[in-house]
């Protein structure tokens, strides 16, 4: 009985699951799943902000000097490059909304190809803070400040919150990854694209909170400097 | 799926067998037998530790372990129960099992996601446990800053670690609920249709959801500043240890409903079919579910009232906090007042009922005492404290476990537990749970501070006394322990319905098969109308 | 073993208070407890089921039941609010002229110091009737100062000051607990406090032999750190003068203004940068490792007596720069 | 109730080109706002910018102006949320010193 509905659901089609009546629940709960899972995500970078914004208050001028030696050139770049890998994910979506497999396969290529270059760039940024002696621990020391401790604060902050946001990278490469290869396999049409969307859902959201890092981090107050 | 020979009825227990059927399984039903497994197995742990506790209580002067042991043995007894025993227990045994069965699904929207939840209850237990093994952790539950993260030389970083990843569990499972209860309700259940154990559920999964990250960033937090001595919360770079209590508490207030709220669901399904009555203002209970997940998030600064937390934050906690006690209190009236010419039954599930009435109303009303600045400053961090929060999460979310179990041990097994066996368990559990905590309020009082391994001779008698509650307690838990593994094999065949219930769990036969029903259900009826059960055959075991 | 105590005494002008509130909600507790508990056996006894095939009315539900039934709880629940409250706002709220005494936790003892110079280790003496003011803070992790018989409790935090009173209202000694769990030896944590008839007090005090009062070393202190070299009294140093400093608002470069509590001076001392005030440069090095937190409360025990009021001795004076946290 | 959402339509790639360009020519903004003396008003245009950034990319790359209401509900629930904890938390920081005695 259980082998005659399992058949039967994949008549119906190949990736429906058999906990769903039809292909449009499935996909309404996938995807209403990925937006509930996001707001769990605010809630995780929303303890970080609050520690921030906490920190700020109590240590404003600390937190303009040490803001003010990160290099904002790197920090722009990367928001541009992830802002552009945002344009090539909804273009795979896109692309998979209207069945272009070799299209989605160019832009899932090009938004993973930003992605490093992110990674990239921000481990290039992370060797950088080791030789300016701007890592947390005895060997810390940012000028301009007589007041070290929350000058050290800061920089807990800073590699807590973009070493966290790039372990979302990772994972989100991991995911295109994925998607990459099945859709090379021709798992998706422009019926079935689910995993497409939801991951695309995911890595714009972690492109948003890129976007509120990137002027709280690198833009305090740089007019000071 | 290979059934033979034998005419007997395919269910989820016979459809395959098999360590892999188990273990690899994306059914709904097994994965809350696995889950219950598990519990059972953490909850005897943390009871092993409780149970040393109050050993060691018995003299002031403590001489059956050091302090560093005693120490370790609170926070293990803590971090066990809450977070691999109370936190899963009824929304991953009970709710995963029936969430589905109770709304009309197949299964959960996402059973992938449910097995890897169990897995990551798991990994984070197996975590815990090798902490405990290798040495203990001795923070206590709160991983206090500074000294969770400076001055403490034991595990804290394997535990914190396993408190994390058991945290994505909770949060996969809330996840999972919220989108089902959503997207995969059978036709004709609407939302006011819904009975309201589902409600509670969903109330539940929302804190899951809402809370747990926070707490998850925090432990984060921790073990970087313990591991790679960065500094967030750190007093010495001109960090804020209150702001550590602040994150924590964001979370952990809200679980105290993560644990709780289910219970309540748990019994309102059981005040109703026992009484055969719909629940008295369905709607307020529903909403009152909804109402103490929202006011839920908005009352944690009353753990830091003396923690130099301002005394306008305080007071604003303070004031908010008493909102909650008003959907509190609805639901306790109403199930009351469902019971007003009712019809009403005392089998063991009532019996439970009955029990987590009354005690989660004095722990309730304890809650009181401590929202109330005045008092609190004097008994926050004693046994008051211990004594109030046990009432909620021993004499409240544990007495509806077990009535939930025994409530649908019937349809999860397809045996009836032994009846008799099960109410005077009830009973003993119910003496014992007040003669070990009542003494507690009295000491909390009269100044007895938590976490305290020697204390002053004036104590001990009631220190006693508690310790004596506790024996009697640990009987009463070991008694369903051995007769529901009895009735596994002895206990008398299970009907459909053997309680004459409405909820669609009950319209399937007894254990379910793989796809819950037959057919998938179409509802035409609100929640608890019992004509439309009457004219079924009711044989109660 | 043996004694059964069920209630605490009462030894502090806020005892009495709590007690009372406590009464209050016993009161209410115990009502509805009893209320729920009755009904459920009422109920339970009167509508037992009788036959198996018994279906009782059905009952939907009531709104006047279900206003009445939230709104009453809502109002006595009001009025544990308003009343814990007003109880917690003047437990936050020290006296003016109440006796000063300083207390620093450590893993696992209180130390605590007077102003007349006597130090006590897990002990403290007290006057009968004075209003007794803590000034707490701590060299490690959070402790929790907690006098049972008082019904007062404050954390004592590292890296800040925290405050709580208290007056005593009966001869007698009294337990001293560290409410915040803090570590091995965290049961160890405990003292007495000695509530003394107020001549009693004046002889304990005369008894000891301590080394000046809390000022005086405090005094000593600020000279061998040399503060003095830049803190004149006069004001022509090159930092700030601490004369009549303690409680006035000093105008910082900032534009903000912060009022000179102990918390902003020991900020100043271990953090100097943190608030310059106005008109001055940061030219002053922190004291953080250089000076105990005893040190600190004695330095700041010192600009105290530097203060306002018209009998305090002469000394030099600056005041310096920074907020509550190090 | 499964009535299906956004796939039905597809979105031009003018107005993903469009979003995206303004999203670049933002971040510009951004940063250059940065170097110019605002006063207490940088912290309010820097946050302004980000959260306008966030709503293109979730209104047009999320598709949230063409989602469901129980979508768009959930996503305010995240943040109302997260203010929750933000408020709530400045209620004591913000508070502390008020009544001038040291850690009150």
């Amino acid at each position: 009985m259980k082998l005659a509905s399992q058949a039967h659901v994949h008549a119906e089609t190949l990736a429906r699951r058999e906990q769903f009546d039809t292909a449009e629940q499935q996909r309404d709960a996938s995807t209403l799943g990925m937006w509930v899972f996001l707001i769990t995500e605010i809630m995780f970078f929303g303890g970080m902000f609050l520690a921030y914004s906490v920190y700020r208050t109590f240590y404003p001028q600390v937190f303009a000097v040490a803001s003010s030696s990160m290099n904002a050139v790197i920090g722009a770049t990367n928001t541009g490059v992830l802002l552009c890998s945002s344009f090539t994910m909804v273009m795979a979506v896109r692309a998979a909304q209207l069945g272009q497999r070799k299209a989605i396969i160019t832009f899932l290529i090009l938004t993973l190809l930003l992605g490093l270059a992110f990674l990239g760039l921000k481990g290039y940024e992370w060797t950088l803070k080791f030789e300016e002696h701007h890592v947390p621990g005895p060997s810390f020391h940012l000028d301009g400040v007589d007041m070290q401790g929350p000058a050290q604060i800061f920089f807990s902050l800073y590699f807590a919150m973009t070493g966290l946001h790039a372990l979302h990278m990772v994972v989100g490469v991991g995911i295109l990854t994925w998607l990459l290869i099945a859709t090379y396999k021709g798992k998706f049409t422009a019926e079935y694209m689910t995993p497409v969307d939801i991951a695309g859902l995911y890595w714009h959201f972690v492109d948003i909170i890129w976007i509120f890092l990137f002027p709280l981090l690198y833009l305090i107050d740089r007019h000071l400097k | 799926m290979i059934t033979t020979a034998v005419a007997e009825r395919e269910h989820y227990l016979n459809a395959s067998y098999g360590i892999k059927s188990w273990l690899l399984t994306k059914d709904h039903k097994r994965i809350a037998l696995l889950y219950l497994a598990t519990i059972t197995l953490f909850f005897f742990l943390g009871g092993a530790f409780a149970t040393l506790i109050r050993i060691e209580l018995l003299t002031p002067q403590g001489g059956l372990v050091s302090s560093e042991t005693y120490n370790k043995l609170f926070t293990m007894h803590g971090v066990t129960m809450i977070f691999f025993f109370l936190i899963p227990s009824i929304p991953a045994t009970l709710g995963n099992f029936f969430l589905p069965m109770m709304i009309g699904a197949r299964d959960l929207a996402f059973p992938r996601i449910n097995l890897l939840s169990w897995y990551l209850l798991v990994v984070g237990g197996l975590l815990a446990l090798f902490a405990m093994l290798a040495g203990g952790v001795d923070t206590g539950w709160t991983f206090y800053t500074p000294y969770s993260t400076t001055y403490s030389n034991s595990w804290v970083i394997a535990t914190a670690l396993g408190i994390f990843v058991a945290g994505f569990s909770s949060i996969l499972t809330g996840l999972n609920f919220i989108v089902t209860v959503h997207r995969m309700r059978a036709p004709g259940m609407t939302w006011f249709r819904m009975p309201l154990f589902i409600w509670s559920m969903y109330a539940t999964s929302l804190i899951q959801v809402l809370g747990t990250p926070v707490l998850a960033v925090t432990l984060v937090l921790v073990f970087c500043e313990r591991v790679f001595h960065i500094g967030i919360f750190d007093p010495a770079l001109g960090g804020d240890p209150v702001l550590f209590q602040h994150l924590f508490w964001f979370y952990s207030h809200p679980a105290v409903y993560i644990m709780i709220l289910p219970a309540m669901g748990v019994i309102s399904e059981i005040i109703s079919v026992f009484s055969r009555k719909p629940v008295f203002g369905y709607a307020f209970v529903a909403f009152s579910s909804v109402a103490i997940a929202v006011v839920g998030f908005l009352v944690w600064g009353h753990h830091l009232f003396v923690s130099t937390q301002s005394v306008y934050a305080g007071m604003v906690f303070s004031f908010l906090s008493y909102f909650v006690a008003i959907p509190s209190a609805i639901k306790v009236f109403n199930w009351t007042a469902t019971l007003y010419k009712g019809s009403i039954s005392y089998a063991t599930p009532m019996l439970y009922a009955f029990g987590f009435i009354g005690l989660f109303t004095i722990g309730g009303l304890t809650g009181l005492f401590v929202a109330s600045l005045g008092i609190d400053v004097h008994v926050t961090d004693t046994y008051f404290v211990i004594a109030h929060f046990h009432y909620i999460m021993v004499g409240g979310a544990i007495m509806a476990y077990m009535g939930g179990l025994h409530y649908w041990w019937p349809k999860m097994t397809g045996r009836m537990y032994p009846e008799g066996w099960a109410r005077l368990s009830a009973l003993v559990i119910f003496l014992g749970f007040n003669l070990t905590f009542f003494p507690q309020f009295i000491l909390g009082y009269l100044g007895m501070p938590r976490r305290y391994h020697v204390y002053p001779d004036e104590f001990q008698v009631l220190h006693v006394l508690s310790t004596a509650g506790a024996s009697v307690l640990a009987v009463g838990y070991l008694m369903p322990m051995i007769y529901f593994i009895w009735s596994l094999r002895y206990g008398a065949v299970a009907p459909a319905n053997p309680w004459g219930a409405t909820g669609l769990e009950w319209k399937t036969a007894s254990p379910p098969p793989v796809e819950n029903f037959e057919e998938t259900p179409v509802v035409t009826h609100e929640a608890y109308d019992y004509s439309t059960v009457m004219g079924e055959v009711i044989e109660v075991g | 073993m043996g004694s059964l105590p069920l209630f605490p005494e009462q030894a502090s002008t806020f005892a009495p208070e709590v007690d009372h509130l406590l009464y209050y909600l016993l009161a209410v507790a115990v009502f509805f407890t009893v209320a729920i508990f009755g009904a459920i056996f009422y109920f339970a006894i009167r509508y037992r089921r009788r036959s198996d095939r018994e279906l009782p009315l059905v009952i939907h539900g009531g709104l006047t039941l279900e206003i009445l039934w939230s709104v009453i709880p809502f109002g006595l629940t009001m009025v544990m609010f308003t009343w814990g409250a007003s109880i917690f706002f003047n437990e936050s709220r020290p006296p003016a002229d109440a006796l000063q005494i300083y207390v620093v936790g450590k893993q696992w003892m209180w130390k605590l110091q007077h102003l007349e110079g006597q130090r006590e280790i897990n002990e403290l003496h007290i006057p009968l009737g004075r209003a007794v003011r803590l000034t707490m803070t701590s060299e490690d992790v959070i402790h929790s100062f907690f006098v049972p018989a008082f019904r007062t409790k404050e954390d004592v935090v590292p890296g800040r000051y925290s405050t709580t009173w208290f007056q005593p209202t009966k001869p007698g000694k009294y337990h001293l607990f560290c409410a915040e769990y803090c570590g091995t030896r965290h049961s160890g944590m405990i003292g007495w406090v000695y509530v003394m008839e107020p001549r009693d007090y004046e002889n304990w005090l005369n008894g000891g032999a301590p080394s000046g009062s809390l000022a005086d070393q405090g005094a000593k202190l600020f000279e061998s750190l040399a503060c003095s070299n830049c803190h004149k009294p006069d004001g022509s140093g090159r930092c700030p003068t601490l004369v009549g400093l303690y409680g006035k608002n000093v105008q910082l470069a900032s534009g903000a203004t912060v009022k000179a509590d102990e918390g902003y001076i020991r900020e100043s001392i271990l953090q100097p940068t943190a608030k310059i005030v106005a008109g001055y440069q940061p030219l002053m090095p922190t004291f953080q490792g250089l000076v105990t937190e005893e040190g600190v409360l004695q330095l700041v025990e010192y600009i105290k007596s530097l203060g306002p009021q018209p009998g305090a001795p002469a000394g030099a004076s600056v005041p310096v720069a920074a907020p509550n946290k190090r | 109730m499964t009535m299906s959402q956004q796939v039905e339509h597809v979105d031009s790639v003018t107005t993903y080109a469009v979003v995206w360009i303004v999203l670049l020519i933002l971040t510009a903004a951004t940063t250059a706002v940065a170097y110019v003396d605002l006063g207490a008003f940088s912290v309010v245009a820097a946050l302004t910018i980000a959260v306008i950034k966030m709503l293109l990319v979730a209104l047009f790359f999320m598709h949230l102006r063409r989602s469901t209401h129980l979508t768009r509900l959930v996503v305010l629930g995240g943040l109302v949320w997260l203010m929750i904890l933000l408020m709530l938390s400045f209620a004591d920081f913000m508070t502390r010193g008020w009544t001038g005695v040291p850690g009150r």
